[in-house]
């Protein structure tokens, strides 16, 4: 199969998505920039004109209600923040009035609308740029959240996301934007709700969430070598929730690793477990362990990023101990700042 | 007085006598609806917070007088007058103030939350501020979408602004039209109606109604910014009842910057005046949905008026001092019905029978609704989670897509 | 002791700092208004003057702004808003700079506020009016998260996070304002980040958030009837997180139930159970269990409002199967509609 | 040309030289800082985002020289240029960008978030307009802390404000105070500077710095409102350098409506000038800061500008097509540097020997800075956690207690 970057497989759900639907327009900051919200937008404001790809007022709250009522007049919008921070402004809209807007009206109205959010990450994007919000939009009923870790999900997720009646967040990270992967022809659609198994293994289960999904595949090849095979497992959608992947999982492999981008501290990580231990906590052969940010905020200092970002080496590190009861040490130690994703990063952003 | 009576005479006194009627007809129901709805609020059997409009009701009879069938309207916590004005269904209404899987929000939303997409009433919530930029929202979808696909496009965003008035918006104001407005009562220099022919066929518009409180959040502001932008076909209303819950304009915003200013910050264009003279009412939103209607941009009505009760509930609250009974009595001597009335008792408009004729339907009509509304069966418990989200493809859209 | 209500341990906490510390005023919607926030502030403008105690603008996020720099000003502000749901607008605020302000420029300032925050029931409160919020908050470093469920707790944890030199958000649930409990008199602190065991017991431990703790109390008498004694735990603060005491407690007890007052998905009674899970989830006699709300929006109907929330016959119907392995039946249907705590409370608010 | 030396030779000669120089060196510093950073960048050794405020210096320099040490300054993400005309340590700053612990923010924030409290610069952060509201609130506070209860306040928060603070002001504006302001350039009716006796001692003020940008957002107006509201002695200076990122101002404001419409809108007080003319931003600075300090309430200034490299980061991007290479050249011919330059070459306030002279000592400090940046140790990963939090009764508040 061809291969696409992620932000191509973004790029070309929306494109397919707006070729067959008139109603589908794209708004945000930037969403016209000449460098397309990472390439993720690019061109298209030529192809489908300015009143289906259009920038806005620096306004994200009153922009959310726009983009909700022009919902309620029939459009399908895609609404993109270049930085998930800059929509802790909008999140009236989006939790008192559009996720909600369906059920207070008795199922009268629908809110069909994607709001599009991307998580900064490294050269010193620091407290106010490079936050994990999807545990708070996990917790909120009448919302679907979406985090994409493949360039194949990305844009069937996407499709999908487009194609619901529902308020969906779809969270981007900019680590992601630029890995490749086989990406399918044509409209195709990932359902939202379905975990997907992005490597099997039978001793020890790790779900990954977002990025952590990377860098769990990249302990799993580690860990193989180690003589551990670990199951990674990407949940894909955290509402809805597809909880029956991650419990058969674990079942079978009986250890639990969850690595996520966010917070440790009532962040989404703890759901997970919390649904092991419901269900299948009796057979879990060692305590499950949670991988995710310390508890501060960003610090901007890129001597610091090594310290503040788990990497593969957490997640190598955790499943040694969990399946052979062994400290684990990496052969190298971490070169230099761990603040760019690859060497073609070299900001400022 | 004679001279208004002369005026009308002179300027088509039918014309203006059924407008007189219509208006203090539909007040008339708001009126005693509202006092309905107080008097058998103590049986608790309307489990949620209201918030009535008893002494605003020439706003709400004033400014959807002026609406089509086409035209939107959204609303606040205080809505019941603006879903009664333009027709959304008062059983329906009742039935979800008790809680009743009749209701127009099948029970999940009660007072503070009516729709009536039929009359289009497309939503009310009580969070302070927060329909307006959606109110600006839906007139930018119905802007996209009858524009959407090709370049269709652009002829509107070139503005040329210009010839054909909205047949729709002239049937249904034929009444108002051949009513010479007032003047207006504060002559702004630089900020003018524009009134000259329409190019385009004449704008469906949509109605954002709210308090004075609600013009200090910033989703206001972000609102008239991004209206005044794309220049939508948006009346804003703002009812200034002088005060927030307890709380007096003194203590919220600049004294002596009136808040109709707010919106020539904006550019948009706005006009302040008298919310408890129904007529007065109609010819300002009659001028300023012309302006709107020809695809001039937005526009906003500041109209000063005052709640009678106690912000939200049943009650008069006067005695809890927030605000003095003189001032209350006051504003209880410019009641709207009784204005209207005299005006229309005086001007031959309607006579005392009339009135009480019309009292009694309407009070047999609400009568009939509040049964309606008891006799409905609560919601299941069975319809509480699945109904969270709209099925895909499901009938639901489609009166997007009509509307 | 003496006993008060939980509204007047706030108000008296509130008086007692004020007179201590002139930096401490008071703003919020409705703070001078003749029902002072349902008691709390009543009466202390005219005590403090109008410098002291204030109304303000309808504006919920640019007046964060302001309390934010009132702190950076020197003054300890205590803002307030009527219902958590309105605080939506601030989020911005409240996360991105109040939370940070002190981490972000190297600790050469801090910002020393406290942030009341309402959770509304009953009477048809709906969906807008009713929302239990602290699970975001919680994930927040910098943020300290405050939820104090009897009078006592009320004033002394008030004074703390008065005291505190970081911003506190402080939970007020709408159903606690009128219940009585013992107050002692004068000054007194409860430290953040320490749970308190409302009820020892050994068969099972119950974690119960805000207004939970109640039912749980209920609970445990009921439980007590048939022979099951349960420890209540209230963590009282949730941010920091006192772990180590619902830990022992399910050393003993090898049970636990979470009860929380906010959605189960992505809440936190899912970090509750995590801990556990992670540190004694080996030793756990019976899988962990979340009572928590259903996933959907607050309905308005009185006749839902009995199938929305759970009570203390969810948590004795719970007990009692992971207990003794019965079902359970309460003696006597839930009468009519659950929507007010009690008789007194007759709507609008 | 010939008319204002004329002026000046009248008007004190001396004086003015002394503003000119002033001014001059302050934005050489700034440009020459910020062409040093563009030019270090590409060695990746300030690993975060930088907005440099080249051709913008006249903003920075006009402003913070009308403003006393007890003055206040908060910013946004393009902070240089303020952090370095309110007195913030060069030195600092750079370490700061270079994410070394002894940054003016120990590293921890990076280039858009500055602070230097010694030198009344109270903090920059990059969430567009989230600043506004929050030196509204500093001033508030202080406002708050002047008239809290008689004495207890006082030895907590020491400063009386006044004969201290205004003496302060008077010496650092004395070159510009026997300088005739020039006249506004705009005249507004009914929005006039008050600059009559203040009836209170002269007040401290709080600056907030922002782009146009920031305008649509609600915060700016939500602050503006409450600034009004209590005549909060605050100055807002918005520099409309026509585009946010790459979005020019006709997709995000309507036509037509200038940006500091929106301030009277809000009954606060506001002027348009020329943002690349440091005279003409002092004198503007001046004026409003005789309105704001005598208690009458706040002002809004909005200067005309232009960014010339790239939104973020070192490079020139006018290759990316979202501005024009002929506006781009418009604007570098106003550069304010060339301008003033010319201006006091001409008049004699220096001579190209101090200019230069000038550029090797700011060059020097620059390079010392670097150094100093570069020598300097990184945070050490134990400092990460224990920060998150201040101790209770720790010496940070003492800072706010003093100012
Ligand atoms: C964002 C928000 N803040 C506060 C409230 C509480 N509240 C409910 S109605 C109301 C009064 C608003 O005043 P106004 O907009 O003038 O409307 P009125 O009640 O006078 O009709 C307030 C403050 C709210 N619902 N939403
Ligand atoms: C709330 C928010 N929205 C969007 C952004 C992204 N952003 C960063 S700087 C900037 C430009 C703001 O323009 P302006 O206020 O005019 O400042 P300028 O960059 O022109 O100096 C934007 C949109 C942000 N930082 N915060
Ligand atoms: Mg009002
Ligand atoms: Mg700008």
């Amino acid at each position: 199969m061809r291969e696409l970057k992620y932000y191509q497989a973004i790029h070309e759900a929306t494109d397919l998505c707006m070729a067959r639907d008139e109603s589908v327009y794209i708004i945000g900051l930037g969403a016209t920039d000449p460098k397309g919200v990472f390439g993720t937008t690019a061109g298209l404001d030529r192809k489908y004109g300015s009143r289906r790809v259009m920038d806005m007022p620096c306004a994200e709250n009153g922009m959310t209600g726009v983009v909700l009522g022009s919902a309620l007049a029939g459009m399908r919008p895609i609404m993109v923040h270049q930085r998930i921070d800059f929509a802790l402004l909008a999140m009236e809209q989006i939790v008192n009035q559009a996720a909600k807007w369906h059920y207070m009206f008795g199922g009268r109205t629908a809110a069909p609308l994607v709001i599009r959010l991307l998580v900064g990450r490294g050269w010193g994007q620091g407290p106010q740029h490079s936050q994990s919000l999807h545990s708070w939009f996990a917790h909120i009923p009448g919302l679907k959240v979406v985090v994409p870790s493949t360039p194949q999900d990305a844009k069937g997720l996407l499709i999908s996301a487009i194609e619901d009646d529902n308020p969906v967040i779809f969270i981007e990270h900019r680590w992601l934007h630029n890995i490749s992967g086989p990406v399918p022809e044509g409209m195709y659609r990932v359902p939202l709700g379905q975990a997907r198994v992005l490597r099997p293994g039978s001793d020890v289960t790790i779900v990954a969430i977002s990025h952590m999904a990377l860098e769990a595949h990249r302990a799993a090849e580690t860990l193989a070598a180690e003589g551990i095979e670990a199951e990674v497992i990407d949940p894909r959608t955290l509402r809805p929730f597809d909880e029956e992947t991650i419990i058969d999982s674990v079942r079978r492999t009986g250890r639990l690793i969850v690595a996520d981008t966010s917070w440790r501290h009532a962040g989404f990580a703890a759901e997970v477990v919390a649904r092991v231990a419901e269900e299948v906590g009796g057979s879990l052969k060692c305590p499950p362990r949670r991988i995710a940010l310390p508890e501060c905020p960003t610090p901007t200092s890129p001597a610091l990023a090594a310290h503040f970002y788990p990497t593969a080496a957490d997640i190598v590190a955790a499943a040694c101990q969990m399946v052979q009861g062994r400290t684990w040490r990496p052969a190298v130690a971490a070169s230099s700042f761990c603040d760019v994703p690859d060497a073609s990063f070299t900001g400022p952003f | 007085m004679q001279n208004v009576k002369v005026k009308m005479q002179n300027e088509g006194g039918n014309v203006r006598r059924d407008l007189t009627r219509q208006l203090y007809r539909t007040m008339l129901r708001i009126r005693l609806v509202e006092e309905g709805i107080a008097a058998l609020y103590a049986e608790q059997q309307m489990r949620c917070p209201v918030h009535l409009c008893i002494g605003q009701e020439a706003v709400a009879a004033g400014v959807c007088h002026v609406l089509g069938h086409e035209d939107l309207v959204l609303s606040t916590h205080r809505a019941h007058g603006h879903y009664l004005a333009k027709g959304g269904d008062l059983r329906a209404m009742l039935a979800e103030m008790h809680g009743k899987s009749t209701g127009c929000a099948s029970g999940m939303g009660g007072s503070m939350h009516l729709i009536d997409l039929s009359a289009g009433f497309l939503g009310s919530a009580p969070i302070v501020g927060s329909t307006i930029p959606i109110a600006v929202g839906v007139a930018f979808g119905r802007a996209l979408r009858t524009f959407a696909g090709r370049e269709v496009l652009e002829p509107r965003h070139g503005v040329r602004h210009g010839e054909k008035a909205d047949l729709q918006y002239n049937a249904s104001c034929a009444a108002a039209d051949a009513v010479a407005p007032a003047p207006c009562q504060i002559p702004l220099a630089g900020n003018k109606w524009n009134d000259a022919p329409p190019a385009s066929i004449g704008e469906c518009v949509v109605v954002a109604f709210f308090g004075e409180g609600a013009t200090e959040e910033g989703a206001f502001h972000e609102a008239l910014n991004f209206a005044a932008l794309k220049q939508l076909p948006v009346l804003f209303v703002c009812e200034n009842n002088l005060y927030s819950v307890y709380s007096p304009l003194a203590v919220r915003q600049p004294a002596g910057r009136e808040v109709y200013r707010l919106a020539e910050g904006h550019g948009v264009i706005s006009r302040q005046g008298d919310g408890n003279d129904a007529l007065a009412v109609h010819s300002l939103a009659y001028d300023a949905l012309r302006h709107v209607r020809a695809g001039r941009g937005p526009a906003l009505l500041e109209l000063k008026t005052y709640r009678w009760r106690e912000h939200c509930g049943p009650n008069y609250d006067n005695n809890l001092g927030y605000r003095t009974e003189e001032e209350f009595q006051r504003w209880r001597a410019l009641c709207p019905l009784i204005r209207l009335g005299r005006r229309g008792l005086d001007d031959g408009s309607f006579t005392q029978t009339e009135i009480d004729a019309w009292s009694d339907e309407i009070r047999a009509e609400f009568a009939a609704a509040v049964q309606f509304a008891k006799q409905s069966p609560f919601p299941q418990p069975e319809s509480m989670l699945p109904s969270v989200y709209a099925e895909n493809d499901s009938e639901v859209l489609s009166h997007a897509r009509a509307a």
